[in-house]
């Protein structure tokens, strides 16, 4: 490949979003309109006929390229089974919640975040991460919540006693407190 | 290319010899042991020998002008080579072999902490090479997966304590739980089934109480029917067990 | 390209972070690792003899395609794409230690380095290079932390090994620290 058509392909390659033209251009202050021209033809008569799983694609305002579209169902299926999904900082909190105050309603929990926990509680129960342990006295009898054996083994806990009392928490994860001596 | 990047304490060494009257900004140097470490090549001395009276008397130099509230581990290195240098000018026992180099677990940390900087010399190597190539940027995938609570998640056990110290950090107040006690608003919901049931003829459970109801608001809407069966303004029917309730306002039928 | 080539180049070409070697193997059921290798091989191959702007890089546990240094500058002149802010010094140290030493408590980091570590693990943590891998024995079962994959990655090692052995380095270590009194 010559030299401005492996510029523009690391450059097509690093960046998200299509390229404008004159983006393209100013890549190689020295190259010209029809330089740049010429270069992207190299790129997409390569990428054509010697059979590459990319392509590149003219979209309304420059150039991107993209995967075959032949090959999107197995990268979609190999990258969702390998991305694994984030729990939310609220999940985690409600979670935390539960772990140390188990079993807890729902209301205990809202009051301890101050905000609702009803959508979170559901998705965690979903997940099997906590489940429903017993009902609280009381009007209306709530619900109360513990976590699951799922939830030991997704932390490689053994057991809930394996968790950082509370009080030690705060100072392990506290930035820069003096040590105990 | 990459020769270009010197050790972190090297530079620093350089720049903070050529200001007058030596500020040493704390970030120059990544504690006392690094301060230390560049005297002594500065000072080219050995570092199984160090003169520990001229080095001290440098590092005190240094530090000075520091502002005291980031210093406080320098300071304390500092005392510590106070105390060497004056363990030094005891007179040894005489004839005794086992004579202990007041200096030796300096040493050893210094050595130790030199191999630290070396590492840190790799991984910054490592660390520009790997900054010089871009990867694919991440575009967003729109496909969101049907079944999407048995993929796997990603949350540590440090995600789950940073979570923790989060909630107590926020819940200092203790903790009064006020109990709100609801009634049943058994009126209430045979209102709201009328008005679903004036609008269609049939209904499902599902549709009178939202999946999110509370336990209160179940057992209103549970009554109310139970209420407006007895009355005959609808019919309750099962088609199996557990299955969805259907109503049908119908009652003829 | 073989059709296995082109299907991987596809979906490393997609991917923003590098692909396990069993998940590429995954992306086509009939596939062998034999075959998933020479395909890898294939690829990168045609990167460096064709002269591309990128090239296949083995990482972590797994393969990425990058581009070039030689078009980074030019890259982020067009701003196009960003890189990665630099670790600082005493983040690189405490890195360094964890690297070597782990599972490593705070306080043998501190020890070592010969000043507060808690700001900085933290950082590190909330950067997803180390993590907390245990708890040691001892006073306050204190929290051990060790590397992450994503330490790799961010080095473009393919794993510890790669690092130089401690008996490499000019100064030997001597076997292990006193327990801190």
């Amino acid at each position: 490949m010559t030299p401005l058509a492996r510029l523009l392909e690391a450059a097509l390659f690093a960046s998200a979003r299509p390229i404008p033209s004159d983006t393209l251009s100013q890549l190689d202050p020295e190259s010209t309109p029809a330089g740049v021209a010429a270069a992207l033809d190299e790129i997409r008569e390569r990428y054509d006929n010697e059979g590459h799983g990319v392509e590149l694609v003219a979209v309304s305002d420059g150039w991107q390229i993209l995967t075959r579209p032949e090959y999107t169902e197995a990268i979609e299926r190999a990258q969702l089974a390998a991305r694994p999904q984030r729990l939310s900082g609220a999940a985690l909190e409600t979670l935390a919640i539960v772990a140390y105050r188990q079993p807890i309603g729902r209301l205990e929990i809202e009051d301890i975040r101050g905000v609702g926990a009803g959508a979170i509680l559901k998705s965690l129960q979903e997940r099997g991460l906590v489940d429903v342990t017993g009902r609280g006295e009381g009007m209306g009898r709530p619900l109360l919540y513990g976590t699951t054996p799922l939830f030991l083994e997704h932390f490689a806990l053994r057991h809930l006693g394996e968790l950082p009392r509370a009080d030690e928490l705060t100072v392990a994860l506290r930035p820069a407190l003096p040590q105990a001596s | 290319m990459h020769n270009d990047v010197a050790p972190m304490h090297a530079r620093s060494a350089e720049d903070a010899g050529e200001h007058v009257g030596f500020i040493v900004e704390l970030p120059e140097f990544s504690g006392p042991l690094d301060l230390l470490l560049s005297l002594i090549r500065d000072e080219q001395v050995d570092i199984y020998d160090i003169p520990i009276a001229r080095i001290a008397e440098q590092f005190l130099a240094r530090i000075h002008g520091m502002r005291i509230d980031d210093a406080a581990e320098y300071l304390e290195m500092a005392a510590r080579l106070l105390r060497i240098k004056a363990q030094m000018l005891l007179p040894r026992p005489e004839g005794m072999e086992a004579w202990e180099d007041p200096r030796a677990e300096l040493v050893r940390r210094l050595l130790e902490y030199q191999q630290v900087r070396e590492v840190v010399d790799v991984l910054e190597r490592l660390s520009d090479d790997r900054r010089n190539r871009f990867a694919r940027s991440y575009v967003q995938v729109q496909a969101e997966p049907v079944d999407r609570d048995d993929r796997p998640f990603a949350a540590t056990l440090a995600d789950l304590f940073a979570a923790v110290d989060r909630v107590l950090r926020q819940a200092t107040r203790p903790l009064v739980h006020d109990v709100i006690p609801r009634a049943l608003d058994v009126d209430g919901a045979m209102r709201s089934i009328r008005a679903v049931m004036a609008l269609r003829s049939r209904a499902k459970w599902g549709d009178i109480v939202s999946r999110d109801a509370e336990p209160w608001q179940i057992l209103s809407v549970l009554l109310a029917l139970l209420e407006l069966a007895k009355s005959g303004e609808l019919r309750i029917a099962q088609p199996k067990p557990f299955a969805s309730m259907e109503l049908s306002g119908d009652t003829a039928s």
